[in-house]
């Protein structure tokens, strides 16, 4: 019985004792930890990394170079007739010949560029305005809110497409631009209201208290913590821009070169006008749009949960 | 609302009824001669008649308002006779004075505004009253059913040129009621007369019946006082609908009768559920055009590399809208001066790799502009056309560095007017059955598009060609012309004729496909 | 109150005034412009410098600027390049078809996302919880072009259900009067114009309500799940209040003041979906304008107008939003 | 701790190691149609003069949004104050410039309310305490920088090996330790501490307040301690201040604030503090106050405590009474009447509540954004 | 017989791919007509779910519910939604902790008090109405008629309070439940709002439990007084004896770390090591254990049964603080 007790008891200094157990996890780990444990980030992440590893390694998993004609495709191909699968080529032809299941693999490299550079540009310069305004404040805070208030007088992809119509030569290029420019105001403003929020935060008070240099303090306290809520928004913003690049495609505003394989294009140009003739030129690369979109939101989702401090514990 | 729709077709080929054919655009407006495009020529062409016309179906010329026509023989004096008993839609009869109104009306057109917009006429006529190039002196009526038009120069577009609908005769007094010669710039663009947009009068199968802007239908009414073939219909309604998928959506659900423009892609389907796809006899080019402003491309040896390297065969084939054919001149076969014995450039791609390594030119790249946003009868998809062309470029081991353009938005300036390309794609559908509108249109002189000042030999010879007076002698020079250009000079490749068809449902008859996309609906009836 | 709204209108123009500027002098260093795109394949060195001239391109930018800011402040946009009318002209043509197309989306949007959203979160965790969530994302995530491709091909092509596109049928001889036909068609008692128009607006308005859809749904069932944890539902509830009035009274009354917002929000989406959706259904609205304009052409005066006009609308309804939820809110009521 | 003492005021003077004199700290209240103008001010702080003496604990009390924090915070300068003095041990704090004020704050340390607001989420417990160091030029020396924080650490209770560990991680009373530890960190001669210990539970709480009396024993600090827990600030403190709206309206020892509350607030603030004592409660009279503090934005003319003292005489809507030596004791107050009240010769009448507007100041302003962020999907 | 008797109340939280937690262990008290019961404790040891599964609150799913709890002879535990919605505001009125966030900010005041007795006693709107004037004018909220249009941000957090209390009273209920109703206020608004609350209870008869964890709140109000520790009442006694003479070291060491405005500044305060989530991690034993100065073996090896005590009250220690004075 004694000894029964003194286990409990053991058991008990352990548990009083019990911050001296080495090693910590960071918010950022203990939101991994949640989000690991939650189906839907892992359905929205195993979407992601599958298209990621087909993009990274297209070459390998492509049966063909998605840019060539291959005469076996040609030969039996006109304007009103698409070869579908035959030997050597799964997913048959598009409509010039080219291998589309190599396409559709390529379209993952490139649709996945598309949405993640114009992602990409939007967050670093949105970032880099929001957290400029945030810092400073002032007038050039107000400056750069009447900036980003011009921007956001349009809708996103009206501003999309007129950034498109307005720029002297159309290239994919333009397209990211334009993407990634609708974004800019978004999260220039969501980092900076957040950045507000911390500046009058007790801990940024607490390092002001400090003696910590007013840089070290913005680079240290308030945008690290103002950042997750960009970087969720990032994560959603994936599926928007590949969207709007899929939109702008579809206008005629897209990237002119169909030899780029970019889902949004194949379904926006090809897929659309031979829908009669093979629908499958529209339907392939439309799920994969639709699926990684759902990655992309699934993901941003419950990473928005995870973060979310009432959550934590 | 009272519905129009189906009030006829019933009966066998009655007349009645109202038909819907769907056009691809909107019109400008319903003046003649401020227009330039097909959209805005096919209300008009159901409105107006021109002193010259073809026979339906074809190029060749007939008598319109004119019955007959002559010139003397150095081609400046152009005498037509004129049809007894024609009137226009508002009584006003059609005699020598009205037709000389209306040229004089053209000349002395006053202001920038509205002369920038007779793109034809100044094509055509050169100038207006007072200015040097001015091809028109003056028009006599030395009896009412004679006018004599007398030019200050031969050119060889006449008499082709006076079947252009933007050359359609319009009621003089409706003109004057209407003041049709306002055209008042605003801002960026212009707006026009009433009418031009609420009363064209001209002597055609049908008279106005209103634009409905919102719903994008203009509504044709049938003429009972047409002096040919009345119509069999009693009403047109011209529905615009810029969606070729949209269009052939439309007609299959019965919405509308006839549509332009089918995608090429939906041909044999449409065909297979039974509707009448009406091709049209090919009138237009769709060419390569090569830049000899770079040095690389002044050599013959290069260009005729570049026209071997392309399996345009293939493209016909794979591309080409129904009833496309590849082109060996600039001109179809229906036109005057075409050449059956020209130099062919069968696809060979070792010929082609060879004649660059003759050249020196091997590891050529060249910069290859082609337009987006656009879609035009004799290139329905620019960039699948470019890519596989580019690709045959490639496969001969010419680099291409394609450059997109907008249409509109830097295309059209890149090409014709800075020259910045090597190569371009770029067409032209026919106006009028003359070889000058073509082949002097793209080569008659020095243009940036293809950038030798240079080939004097080309420009002389094309001159010389166009102003030949007589028939005979005008074919013959036309043909060496165009022996020459395969041969010789190799400005640019012609790629194909692609003759954009018409799509109608099983009930309507009588539609007969222009190759100049000149359809008059008088034809046109409705079976049950 | 009425600071607040006054506050916002200078705003607005100030908002405008840049957005204009800029507008303005980006498309004065285009290349093409107006010149090229008036004058076709056909044009001729004379005519381009006619035109030119005659649009007075040759003068000082500033000089062209002077004058469009005088013809915008006297309301006047130009003429389209396109079909040569005042912009203004076109503008009021299209506005009430998007306006109508839009209005249909958005009471399909409200009327069907409200109660989807909330019976979602009545039935949190359960079947049709979940099939609603998986509906709602794959609204989100489909491009809606598409959806309304597949929707026409299958409603409109497969089965002869609806017509493919237009607002009307052709022929039908419907009085204007204000511009939305199904209006139109009441007031002038045509009431067979009036349902051929709403028939007409089915398909075009589900697309373009996909979107917003699913999002009123989100929200919706979000906001009513904070609030079903909020304090003053517990309250409620220890008052021993009926089921139907917390739901009433308490739950959607709170439940609701985001779903304004984001309704606010979503007339942005519904302005861009519009093009989309336009473009499909060849509804002859702004977005079809703004394509039109855009491709081909060119047409910049129209394009010009647009864009303030799309601004003035995007920032009207926020601000309407606003204020809409300062009259629900009353915790943003300002005496 | 040192016993509070019947010192002198000329003896006070001496030893003070901050002097804050008439301290203000106005907010602005800002509105404008296109560009914000200032149409009023929160009058957060509003002339507060105090002296604390070094090694001694002042305690701040008063009620929620009387501005005792706004004058913690003014004193370090973490808000500008609008004017006044404050001198820390000789130096004139509002005069220091930038990098001197930086360098300055290395004496003044501050440690807060919320534990876990306070402390920045992702770093580890030793990245919090390096910064301060960092920012000061000592952390050179790996080795000594470990020595000095584990030593803190221990002197705050913790092990070592919460080093490695973040905020999250702790319960509310040790994050607080993880505060006091990163301001002593820094060796700093005052730490003010904002409600140190409101947020923590009763047992944890003795907990915390216990560390604070060790380490003003062990390191001689000086404290200023805000807190609106009448019994917590009297158990610590040597000196209590008393805030009404802005002011102090009384300031003692902490016995003799208990035994002879001069002003009507502290009168009525003592009466409402329950004791865990039920014959105590039994006993007691209790000052009932009507109404609630008024809006600082807008502070009722005179003596601020006018509108709910049952005290209230016309003098005191006219003229703001000074915050006066009262007697000998050293104890201050600022009433007109304190004697009079003190003897009993003015009797208490009712007053009726008035109406408060809570943040009638800060009306949410719809316009003040033109639009919110634009979510193209929805927010959570 | 007691007007409410709660026996052997037990609420287990149990959700998917968590562990099942015993929010609530066991707990037993009695409140009688016109008495005021205290339940004490810090935070998270069960007081407020003790108080929501009285009242049937809690969430609808994820928790099981067991025991009794007997409201003046039906077991509100077994009633059906129903039943117990007619019961809610009318025989058992609330008051929560956060007077801010248990109003409904878009519903004006007067709705909100009128809304308890349209449902329950069938007035009209507009005698509702009336009547509520009349509440809120008992509770002391000054200028009563323009506050019925107000909305809940417009009043002080004192104010608001008392609208709470207005609710709360509405139909006169015979218990009234308050969970820490002071603790979001100012001691002078506290002050105001005890008085009141003992006024009520004095005047009307009404059974008040009041949830505080503030043992000088508990001093001034309560009859009798139950001490809750991690979900189970460890200690229950009359008010006088508890703070006279507290047996379980818990109590005791609560006492002596609080510090007392009637003392005078001493050394150090009495500490309790650890902290509340300092638990151990069976079932069986003493929760206060890990924390406790006064563990012994037992504590931990066995359960540990609430007992009676010879004063009345209740005791759940194996090792209680020795009584200085023998009773
Ligand atoms: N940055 C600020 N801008 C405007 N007003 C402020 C600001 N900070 C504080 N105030 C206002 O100043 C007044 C005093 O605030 P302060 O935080 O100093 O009160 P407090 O006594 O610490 O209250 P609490 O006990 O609630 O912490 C309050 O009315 C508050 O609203
Ligand atoms: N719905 C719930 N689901 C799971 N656990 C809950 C739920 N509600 C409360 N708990 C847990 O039950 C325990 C008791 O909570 P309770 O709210 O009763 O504490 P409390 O004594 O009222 O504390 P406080 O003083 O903080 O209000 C806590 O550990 C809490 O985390
Ligand atoms: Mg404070
Ligand atoms: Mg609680």
């Amino acid at each position: 019985m004694s000894t029964l007790a003194d286990h409990k008891r053991r058991r008990i200094d352990e548990l009083t004792a019990r911050t001296s157990e080495a090693g910590g996890v960071s918010l950022i780990r203990d939101a991994g930890r949640r989000l690991l444990r939650n189906p839907t980030a892992i359905v929205g992440a195993a979407i992601i990394l599958l298209f990621l590893v087909i993009a990274i390694f297209a070459p390998l998993v492509a049966p063909h170079d998605p840019v060539q004609r291959f005469p076996e495709l040609t030969k039996d191909l006109t304007v009103d007739s698409i070869p579908g699968a035959t030997a050597g080529h799964p997913l048959g032809s598009d409509p010039l010949g080219r291998d589309f299941a190599s396409r559709m693999v390529y379209g993952a490299r490139q649709t996945l560029f598309v949405g993640v550079l114009a992602t990409l540009i939007g967050l670093l310069l949105g970032v880099l305005l929001g957290a400029i305004a945030g810092a400073v404040g002032g007038w050039v805070d107000v400056l750069i809110m009447r900036i980003t208030d011009v921007m956001l007088a349009l809708p996103s992809l009206l501003l999309a497409i007129t950034l498109v119509a307005l720029a002297s030569r159309s290239t994919q290029w333009t397209v990211i631009i334009a993407v990634a420019v609708v974004n800019v105001p978004i999260f220039a403003r969501l980092l900076r209201g957040s950045m507000l929020a911390q500046r009058e935060s007790d801990h940024v008070l607490a390092a002001r208290a400090l003696g910590v240099k007013q840089r070290n303090i913005v680079l240290r306290h308030m945008l690290p913590n103002s950042l997750t809520a960009v970087i969720v928004q990032a994560t959603l913003t994936f599926a928007v821009a590949i969207l709007d690049a899929a939109a702008l495609s579809f206008l005629g505003l897209g990237d002119p070169d169909i030899n780029r394989a970019e889902w949004g294009l194949m379904l926006g140009v090809d897929g659309v006008r031979y829908f009669e003739v093979r629908p499958e030129l529209a339907y392939f690369p439309a799920c994969a749009i639709i699926l990684v979109a759902l990655g992309f939101t699934l993901l941003g989702e419950s990473m928005r949960e995870a973060l979310d401090p009432k959550n934590r514990r | 609302a009272e519905s129009d729709r189906d009030g006829g077709g019933k009966g066998k080929a009655a007349t009645g009824g109202t038909f819907i054919f769907a056009g691809a655009g909107d019109p400008k407006n319903f003046d003649p001669i401020f227009n330039d495009d097909g959209e805005s020529f096919r209300p008009i062409r159901q409105m107006y008649d021109t002193l010259i016309t073809h026979k339906t179906g074809t190029a060749e010329l007939e008598g319109g308002l004119a019955e007959s026509w002559s010139n003397d023989p150095t081609g400046k004096i152009w005498t037509f006779k004129l049809r007894q008993g024609v009137k226009f839609h508002d009584g006003t009869a059609l005699d020598a004075a009205a037709v000389c109104a209306n040229f004089d009306r053209w000349y002395n057109m006053k202001g920038e505004a509205a002369q920038s917009q007779m793109i034809y006429y100044t094509d055509i006529f050169g100038g207006f009253a007072g200015s040097p190039d001015a091809v028109y002196d003056n028009c006599k009526a030395p009896d009412a059913s004679t006018a004599v038009v007398t030019m200050k120069k031969y050119k060889g577009a006449f008499p082709g040129a006076f079947t252009l609908t933007a050359f359609s005769i319009a009621s003089p007094t409706a003109m004057k009621k209407y003041g049709a010669d306002t055209v008042t710039q605003n801002g960026d663009s212009f707006s026009y007369s009433a009418f031009a947009n609420e009363h064209p009068t001209g002597t055609g199968a049908f008279t106005f019946g209103g634009w409905n802007k919102a719903t994008g239908e203009i509504t044709l009414n049938k003429n009972p006082d047409y002096w040919g073939d009345k119509a069999k219909v009693d009403k047109t309604i011209i529905k615009i609908i810029k969606d070729e998928n949209t269009r052939k959506q439309e007609l299959r659900a019965g919405t509308v009768q006839a549509i332009d423009f089918p995608a090429p892609a939906d041909r044999k389907a449409l065909a297979g559920e039974g509707y009448k796809v009406l091709d049209r006899p090919a009138f237009n080019i769709l060419y390569l055009g090569i830049n000899q402003k770079n040095p690389k491309l002044k050599d013959l040896r290069v260009r005729q590399a570049i026209a071997y390297a392309l399996n345009r065969a293939q493209l016909v084939q794979t591309k080409g809208p129904g009833g496309s054919a590849v082109a060996d001149e600039f001109l179809p076969n229906s036109v005057l001066g075409y050449a059956p014995d020209v130099q062919k450039y069968e696809y060979n791609v070792d010929r082609a790799k060879q004649l660059l390594a003759e050249a020196g030119a091997t590891g050529l790249t060249l910069n290859f502009y082609y337009p987006t946003e656009v879609s035009r009868p004799y290139m329905p998809n620019p960039q699948e056309i470019f890519t596989v062309l580019a690709n045959d470029l490639q496969a001969a081991g010419i680099k291409v560095n394609g450059v997109p353009r907008p249409w509109n938005g830097g295309f059209k300036d890149d090409v014709q007017q800075f020259g910045k390309q090597d190569l371009h794609i770029l067409g032209w559908t026919g106006d009028y059955n003359d070889p000058g509108n073509f082949v002097g249109t793209f080569f008659g002189r020095a243009k940036t598009e293809f950038g030798d000042a240079s080939m004097t030999e080309m420009f002389t010879a094309i001159g010389k060609a166009d102003a030949t007076v007589d028939p005979a002698a005008k074919k013959a020079a036309f043909e060496q012309v165009n022996r020459d250009l395969a041969a010789k000079w190799l400005p640019a490749v012609p790629i194909w004729h692609a003759p954009p068809a018409l799509v109608t449902t099983k009930n309507v008859e009588g539609l007969v496909p222009s190759p100049l996309t000149a359809e008059k609906f008088n034809t046109v009836s409705l079976t049950k | 109150m009425v600071r607040v709204i006054l506050r916002r209108l200078i705003q607005l123009v100030v908002t405008l005034i840049a957005l204009m500027t800029l507008v303005f002098f980006w498309l004065r260093r285009l290349p093409g412009g107006p010149v090229d795109a008036l004058l076709g394949e056909r044009a001729t060195p004379q005519t381009r410098e006619l035109l030119t001239r005659a649009l007075g391109y040759d003068q000082p930018i500033w000089v062209q600027y002077g004058r469009f800011l005088k013809n915008v402040v006297t309301g006047d946009f130009g003429n389209s390049i396109r079909t040569g009318e005042p912009v203004m002209d076109v503008i009021s043509r299209s506005f009430p078809a998007t306006i109508e197309l839009a209005i249909a989306a958005i009471i399909i949007a409200i009327g069907l996302g409200i109660p989807l959203g909330y019976l979602a979160a009545r039935h949190r965790g359960r079947l049709l919880d979940n099939a609603t969530i998986i509906v709602t994302l794959i609204g989100i995530s489909i491009p809606i072009f598409f959806l309304g491709y597949l929707l026409k091909d299958w409603l409109t092509q497969d089965i002869h259900f609806f017509p493919p596109s237009g607002r009307i049928t052709t022929g039908l001889n419907n009085t204007d009067v204000t511009g939305f036909f199904v209006l139109d068609g009441l007031l002038t008692r045509e009431l067979d114009a009036s349902a051929d128009a709403l028939w007409h607006l089915v398909l075009p308005a589900f697309t373009l309500a996909t979107i917003p859809l699913a999002i009123i749904i989100r929200i919706t069932r979000a906001s009513v799940l904070d609030v079903l944890d909020e304090d003053y539902i517990r309250t409620a509830d220890a008052k021993g209040l009926r089921n139907a009035t917390i739901r009433k009274r308490h739950v959607l009354r709170n439940a609701l003041l985001p779903v304004v917002t984001t309704i606010g929000l979503q007339t942005g989406a519904l302005l861009a979906g519009a093009v989309l959706t336009e473009k499909v259904y060849n509804w002859g609205g702004l977005g079809t304008l703004i394509t039109d304009s855009i491709s081909g052409s060119r047409d910049y005066p129209v394009l010009q107008a647009l864009i303030l006009l799309a601004a003035v609308v995007y920032i009207v309804v926020n601000l309407l939003v606003d204020l809409s939820y300062a009259i629900i809110d009353p915790r943003v009521r300002v005496q | 701790m040192t016993a509070a003492g019947a010192a002198g005021p000329a003896h006070v003077e001496e030893s003070s190691l901050v002097e804050i004199d008439d301290l203000k700290v106005h907010f602005p209240i800002k509105s404008g149609l296109l560009f914000d103008r200032t149409v009023g001010h929160v009058y957060a702080v509003d002339g507060v003069s105090l002296r604390i003496k070094r090694g001694e604990t002042y305690g701040l009390v008063g009620e929620s949004g009387c501005g005792k924090s706004t004058l913690g915070r003014g004193l370090l300068r973490l808000v500008e104050p609008t004017s006044g003095g404050i001198t820390f041990d000789g130096t004139d704090v509002r005069s220091l410039k930038g990098e001197q004020m930086r360098l300055f704050r290395r004496r003044i340390q501050m440690v807060f309310q919320d534990p876990m607001s306070s402390l920045d989420p992702r770093q580890s417990v030793e990245s919090l305490l390096v910064e301060g160091l960092k920012a000061h030029g000592l952390h050179k020396d790996k080795a000594e920088v470990q020595k000095r924080l584990k030593s803190t650490l221990d002197s705050v209770g913790l092990p070592a090996s919460a080093l490695h560990k973040y905020p999250h991680e702790f319960s509310g009373g040790q994050r607080q330790r993880i505060g006091i530890a990163r301001a002593l960190v820094l060796g700093p001669e005052l730490i003010v501490a904002d409600e140190p210990v409101s947020a923590l539970d009763v047992s944890i709480q003795a907990q915390v307040v216990n560390l604070l009396g060790d380490l003003q024993d062990s390191l001689g600090l000086t404290y200023l301690v805000i807190a609106h827990d009448l019994a917590v600030v009297r158990h610590i403190s040597d000196t209590i201040g008393v805030m009404y709206l802005g002011s102090l309206v009384e300031e003692a020892d902490g016995d003799q604030l208990y035994e002879r509350p001069l002003h009507p607030y502290t009168r009525a603030l003592l009466s409402a503090v329950p004791i865990p004592d039920p014959q105590v409660e039994d006993r007691r009279e209790r000052i009932l106050l009507a109404g609630d503090l008024p809006s600082p934005a807008d502070p009722p003319s005179g003596c601020r405590f006018r509108t709910r003292c049952p005290w209230s005489r016309s003098r005191c809507t006219e003229e703001r009474p000074e915050l006066r030596v009262f007697d000998n004791s050293g104890q201050r107050v600022a009433c007109h009447f304190a004697e009079e009240i003190l003897s009993g010769e003015l009797t208490m009448h009712e007053v009726r509540a008035e109406l408060v507007r809570p943040d009638a100041d800060r009306a949410p302003d719809v316009g003040a954004e033109l639009i919110q962020t634009r979510t193209d999907l929805p927010a959570p | 017989m007691p007007l409410l008797d709660v026996r052997d109340l037990s609420v287990i939280f149990q959700r998917k791919g968590a562990k099942p937690f015993t929010a609530v262990d066991g707990v037993s008290f009695c409140v009688e007509p016109g008495q005021t019961i205290g339940l004490v404790g810090e935070s998270g040891c069960g007081k407020s779910v003790t108080s929501l599964a009285i009242m049937g609150l809690l969430p609808r799913r994820g928790n099981k519910v067991t025991g009794e709890v007997r409201f003046a002879d039906t077991d509100l535990l077994k009633l059906r939604p129903q039943e117990l919605r007619d019961r809610r505001g009318r025989d058992i009125g609330m008051i929560f902790q956060d007077p801010l966030s248990s109003l409904n900010p878009v519903i004006p005041l007067g709705l909100q008090v009128a809304e308890v007795l349209e449902r329950h006693q069938g007035r009209t709107r507009r005698a509702a109405l009336r009547e509520a004037r009349g509440l809120l004018d008992a509770v002391g909220i000054p200028d009563p008629t323009r506050r019925l249009k107000e909305f809940p941000h417009q009043l002080s957090g004192g104010m608001r309070q008392r609208a709470l209390i207005a609710v709360a009273l509405a139909c006169r209920p015979r218990l009234l439940i308050a969970d820490e109703p002071t603790t979001a206020l100012d001691v002078t608004i506290q002050a105001q709002i005890l008085t009141l609350l003992k006024d009520l209870v004095d005047q009307s008869g009404t059974a008040l439990v009041m949830i505080t964890h503030d043992l000088g709140v508990v001093a001034g109000l309560c009859d009798t007084v139950n001490v809750l520790y991690a979900g189970k009442v460890v200690e229950r006694a009359g008010r006088h004896d508890l703070f006279a003479e507290p047996r379980h070291p818990y109590t005791h060491g609560l006492l002596q770390s609080v510090p007392r405005l009637d003392v005078d500044r001493g050394g150090r305060l009495h500490q309790i090591r650890g902290s509340v989530s300092d638990n151990i991690p069976w079932p069986e034993g003493c929760a206060f254990a890990p924390r406790c100065d006064r563990v012994i073996d037992d504590c931990i090896g066995e359960t540990v049964p609430l007992e009676p005590t010879l004063r009345g009250g209740a005791l759940r220690c194996k090792n209680p603080v020795p009584q200085e004075v023998p009773v």
